[in-house]
């Protein structure tokens, strides 16, 4: 286990994340993508601080805030779907660009 | 290390005990399970559609509060660890740090988001 | 592992029928049997009274959701045609008997498993229908698995048109009053719409100890059953348990005033004698629709038999529910747009 | 040992996030996705970064958790017993993911990175808690007001009855084509990719359209733009 | 205790306690109800009962769900047992974070149930699950203040150090509001009584509803398992775990354990269930005020 292998693992989730994100129409679905991304982001973060900050608290800090964005996109998100199904009983994408109308 | 190992063997000890529990009991016709069985239970009648369902959750404001304040916890358990050492400050930071996450519960249940919605 | 088996108590759905022996209820009494609460658990379906021919069907349903092995006793009732094989218990007196005999027997496999009752067909014919086979098309066509997909509806609660699920439900549900059949659209868990199916039985209540079931205490349920309710300790105990607390104020109100919470002190402190609640004009829409499934059942078992009997008649049947359905679904519609 | 279990959970970990986005059942995907997280969680464990791996997990299945919810309240067929896909820009994604994988990894091969794993058994937890009510204190409470407009946001956003009326007052349900009927209501329209959602242009003008029930048919929005 | 002996303790601590909590259910319940005496073989005659009879499935259900769910909460009960010191320094999972792997099981349990519940494609089941995340998810809050006002003195997130730290006074009286809040977690990890929203009698059974033979046996084992590594930890915070005069320490975490099982039980069988939406509102404006007020005095005793 070498830092290399980690950051390769952690390259290989951002890539999935991000084939999720781009290509999902469903609005939630997407989301799915971006949690993957920083699921990579996180294992990314974890291993610098493991192999390469000597277990500076720093880093930690830098993983639990990784985590505080998953929260917070999950929340707020979530809460957009919701009001965008309300008006328009929809949940794709699309239907988001709209809204500025 | 050894918490992983712990962990996975449990995990396939588990998943063993159950797989045990499906091979024990045998009766003859334990692996012919006829449509009129599958029916699923509702005293019988007859379900006109899958239960399966865009469920309406009634709670789903509570559950994204939920995960927004539950995130405290991340930040409570160093704290809960240098807390005797740090003394009043940290009870200090602690209280104002929960007092600020507070006012969203407390804006939440103004807004009814406790009721069944 | 037979031997081991026949040791338990024998686990036994009841499926109530018309005027089923006034003992039935108490059979939860007896330490030989355990009175469960889904087909999936028994052993033996015991059909209690007479089932009316229109809920034959059901109960040949309900049979047939046992897991082997399994056999129906019919206790003071007829043999429906189709289980003309089943055992026959007219005494009271060797009902248990019969029940602990034919369950060993059934262990032992002297006493074959009774087969389906229906036949061995899917509800829709789906298979090689669909692009894998599974009898769907598009995203939510078809019959998939042999029954169609949710669809969604109009929420009168809070405005997303989520899906809609009507079922049946009953007339052998435990947490129903015996014989109630009712049409219920649910979206999650708080009921949208109600109709009759099938009026419930009459006869002697129990609501009482139904309520106490349903709140989760069992066990002074049974007390309940037992006897005199005079016994100051069981009051102590129902007082204790916050019964008062967990049930809403309000809740099930009827015109004249009476909530499920003063319900329960009255069926709880008095049994035998329910006095009569006031539901002049009262359907079960009225009580029923926007509440949580919990608090529907509690309003549900909350009356004595007649007032329910009282209440379902009150409520629009399906006949008329369907003829009406068109026009209230388009005021549903315009509602939800202005 | 430590070798074996890291690939183990990394393959477990690559495979489950590559499940998310190929199952039917939005639980599954949703679950797999809590599984990724999980042996994230496992590989950070074996880094001795004991308190991050195991709140990883922690909090990550309470997340996914919601996001089952969430998925199953807004997705058609959401237990997937119609297989379908609903994916668009389909080639152009995968090449995105694949070249962003490639870039990191020729990125990551070329850099001579450090080798000096943390020594297991270091309490790094008291040292975080000491940078928490010390240097970073700041970040610490900046989280906590994040986390309440989190919270005041989610409410404003999700919930129904606002200070002004309803939230939902003056909104219609788009037809699956344009002046079609509202989504969801008939069977036999609402096959294939494009059969959801659709025109949704002109809502917001709705608050002073005729309250009529064949709303939908007058508007003549844009063309929605999924017709794939 | 190295790591063999370890393990094999206790999966025999487990197999026990899932035996004598089946039998204390039993007696409970019918003390209550004013019936007769409990045989002490009767949870084996009704194991094996359950595995007399087939197991069922329904229409197009998730099987490999249903599976994982049964397996999974049986994995998680005992997993959380595993975090526990039967004596100094000895835990099968010792680590510096065992609190919070307890957090995670906890978090794993609302996942399990909700899987559990979902998997059988049945209208009961499935409002059972969703039922169950609404009450599963708010109670954890409290638990967690609990557990980490209970860290406080102990400096530390280690469940042996917590045990150690409770040498002079057992937490349950530096910190007396908080096993009643946990005690509330307890009965709904375990699905019990008063927070029963999964399997209630109001569904019919809930998640379970659809559950036969195998399945049937498989969850009811898991749900005491549960009720079994619960106990334990709840021992080994409020009531100091191994320590005590004379005996051996795993006997006193026994006793300890078998205790609150008892306390447990009663308490499901004799507290009524309200409506979940009740509960919601009870959780978050009453339980939750009174956890931070539990950590304010556990907070101000520590410093004292």
């Amino acid at each position: 286990m070498t830092l290399t292998a980690i950051l390769v693992v952690a390259a290989a989730l951002f890539g999935i994340g991000l084939f999720g994100a781009l290509s999902q129409k469903s609005f939630v679905m997407l989301m799915m993508g971006l949690e993957l991304m920083l699921n990579g982001t996180l294992l990314a973060a974890v291993g610098f601080w493991a192999f390469t900050l000597e277990g500076a608290p720093k880093g930690q800090l830098l993983a639990i805030l990784v985590m505080a964005v998953m929260a917070v996109e999950l929340a707020i998100g979530f809460a957009l779907v919701v009001a965008v199904y309300r008006k328009r009983q929809a949940d794709v994408v699309e239907s988001l660009g709209t809204l500025k109308q | 290390m050894t918490t992983l190992i712990t962990i996975f063997l449990v995990l396939g000890l588990s998943v063993l005990f159950t797989a045990g529990l499906r091979t024990a009991s045998g009766t003859d016709l334990a692996d012919h399970i006829t449509n009129p069985q599958q029916r699923p239970v509702l005293g019988g009648s007859d379900p006109k559609m899958h239960a399966w369902q865009r469920f309406h959750v009634r709670y789903y404001t509570m559950t994204l509060v939920f995960v927004a304040f539950e995130m405290e916890m991340m930040f409570m358990y160093p704290w809960a660890v240098v807390f005797v050492e740090e003394g009043p400050k940290a009870l200090a930071e602690m209280g104002m740090f929960l007092t600020i996450l507070s006012v969203g519960i407390l804006y939440g249940w103004r807004e009814g988001i406790f009721r069944w919605e | 592992m037979a031997k081991l088996a026949s040791q338990a108590p024998v686990p036994v759905f009841v499926a109530q029928g018309d005027d089923a022996p006034a003992e039935t209820a108490r059979l939860c009494l007896n330490s030989t049997l355990t009175i469960v609460e889904t087909p999936r658990a028994a052993a033996i379906l015991l059909v209690a009274g007479t089932i009316p021919a229109s809920l034959i069907p059901n109960l040949h349903r309900l049979h047939d959701q046992l897991p082997h092995p399994r056999a129906t006793v019919f206790w003071q009732a007829e043999p429906t045609d189709l289980l003309s094989e089943a055992v026959t218990v007219r005494n009271d007196d060797n009902l248990v008997s019969v029940l602990t005999d034919t369950r060993s027997s059934l262990l032992s496999g002297s006493h074959g498993t009774e087969a389906d009752l229906l036949p061995d067909a899917p509800p829709n014919e789906w298979r090689g229908v669909g692009s894998h086979g599974q009898g769907g098309k598009g995203m939510m066509g078809g019959t998939p698995y042999g029954r169609p997909m949710a669809m969604t509806a109009a929420d009168f609660r809070d405005g997303l048109e989520l899906d809609a699920y009507t079922a049946d439900f009953g007339p052998f549900l435990p947490m129903f009053p015996p014989g109630l059949v009712l049409t219920l659209t649910l979206q999650g868990d708080v009921i949208q719409k109600v109709s009759v199916v099938h009026l419930p039985f009459a006869g002697e209540g129990n609501a009482g100890a139904a309520l106490l079931r349903l709140l989760g205490l069992p066990a002074l349920a049974k007390r309940l059953l037992r006897g005199p309710s005079d016994d100051a300790d069981f009051k102590r105990l129902i007082r204790l348990s916050g019964v008062r607390a967990a049930i809403p104020p309000g809740l099930g109100c009827a015109p004249n005033g009476s909530d499920v919470r003063e319900r329960f002190e009255r069926l709880t402190t008095d049994p035998g004698n329910p006095s009569k609640v006031h539901v002049d004009g009262v359907g079960l829409g009225d009580l029923l629709i926007g509440l949580e499934w919990h608090e529907a059942m509690l309003v549900l078992n909350s009356f004595d038999d007649e007032s329910l009997r009282a209440i379902c008649a009150n409520t629009s049947s399906p006949e008329l529910e369907e003829k009406n359905g068109d026009s209230m679904d388009h005021e549903g519609h315009a509602g939800h747009m202005s | 040992m430590t070798d074996i279990a890291f690939y183990a959970l990394s393959a477990l970990a690559i495979w489950s996030g590559w499940r998310v986005f190929r199952v039917d059942s939005m639980i599954r995907a949703t679950f797999a996705l809590m599984v990724s997280f999980i042996c994230v969680g496992g590989i950070a464990l074996l880094m001795s970064a004991d308190y991050i791996g195991i709140a990883t997990v922690f909090m990550m299945a309470v997340e996914m958790m919601v996001m089952g919810l969430f998925m199953v309240m807004f997705m058609m067929n959401p237990a997937g017993l119609n297989p379908m896909q609903m994916v668009h820009q389909h080639r152009f994604s995968i090449g995105a993911g694949i070249a962003a994988f490639i870039g990191l990894t020729v990125a990551v091969l070329a850099t001579n990175l450090p080798n000096n794993p943390l020594p297991a058994g270091r309490d790094t937890l008291h040292d975080l808690g000491v940078e928490l009510l010390g240097g970073s204190m700041l970040i610490f409470e900046t989280a906590g007001v994040t986390l309440l407009a989190t919270m005041v946001g989610a409410v404003v956003l999700s919930s129904r009855p606002g200070r002004f009326g309803d939230s939902d007052a003056g909104a219609v349900p788009p037809g699956l084509q344009p002046g079609g009927q509202p989504a969801g209501r008939k069977v036999e329209k609402s096959g294939g990719h494009g059969g959801h959602g659709g025109d949704s242009s002109h809502d917001m003008n709705m608050k002073g359209a005729p309250k009529s029930d064949d709303a939908p048919h007058k508007r003549h929005g844009k063309m929605p733009e999924e017709e794939s | 205790m190295t790591f063999a002996p370890a393990l094999t303790t206790l999966i025999l601590f487990l197999a026990i306690g899932i035996w004598i909590a089946a039998i204390l259910d039993a007696v409970f319940y019918r003390r209550i109800s004013g019936q007769g005496g409990v045989s002490v073989l009767s949870p084996f005659y009704a194991a094996a009962a359950h595995l007399s009879r087939q197991r069922l499935t329904t229409e197009a259900p998730d099987r490999l769900n249903w599976y994982l769910a049964i397996a999974g909460y049986l994995a998680i009960a005992t997993i959380g047992l595993a975090v526990v010191p039967f004596g100094p320094e000895t835990a099968v999972i010792g680590i510096k974070t065992s609190v919070v792997l307890w957090g995670a099981c906890e978090s794993l349990v609302v996942v399990l149930v909700f899987l559990h519940g979902w998997s059988p494609n049945s209208p009961l089941a499935l409002i059972g699950a969703y039922r169950y995340v609404a009450i599963g998810l708010p109670i954890m809050l409290l638990s967690m203040f609990v557990l980490i006002a209970a860290a406080l003195p102990a400096r530390s997130l280690d469940l042996r150090d917590i045990v150690a730290s409770q040498e002079g006074l057992w937490n349950i009286i530096r910190q007396p509001l908080g096993l009643p809040l946990f005690l509330l977690l307890g009965l709904s990890l375990t699905l019990r009584g008063p927070f029963d929203y999964a399997d209630s009698a109001d569904l019919a059974g809930g998640t379970s509803v659809e559950d036969s033979g195998a399945n049937r046996a498989g969850w009811q084992v898991a749900r005491l398992a549960m009720l079994v590594g619960f106990s334990a930890i709840a021992a080994s915070t409020f009531l100091g775990g191994y320590l005590g005069p004379i005996l051996p320490g795993i006997v006193w975490l026994a006793i300890k354990t078998l205790i609150l099982m008892a306390v447990v039980i009663g308490l499901s069988h004799l507290l009524a269930r309200m409506p979940v939406a009740r509960m919601l509102g009870l959780i978050w404006k009453f339980l939750l005020p009174i956890a931070f007020v539990d950590l304010l005095l556990a907070g101000l005793v520590a410093l004292a």
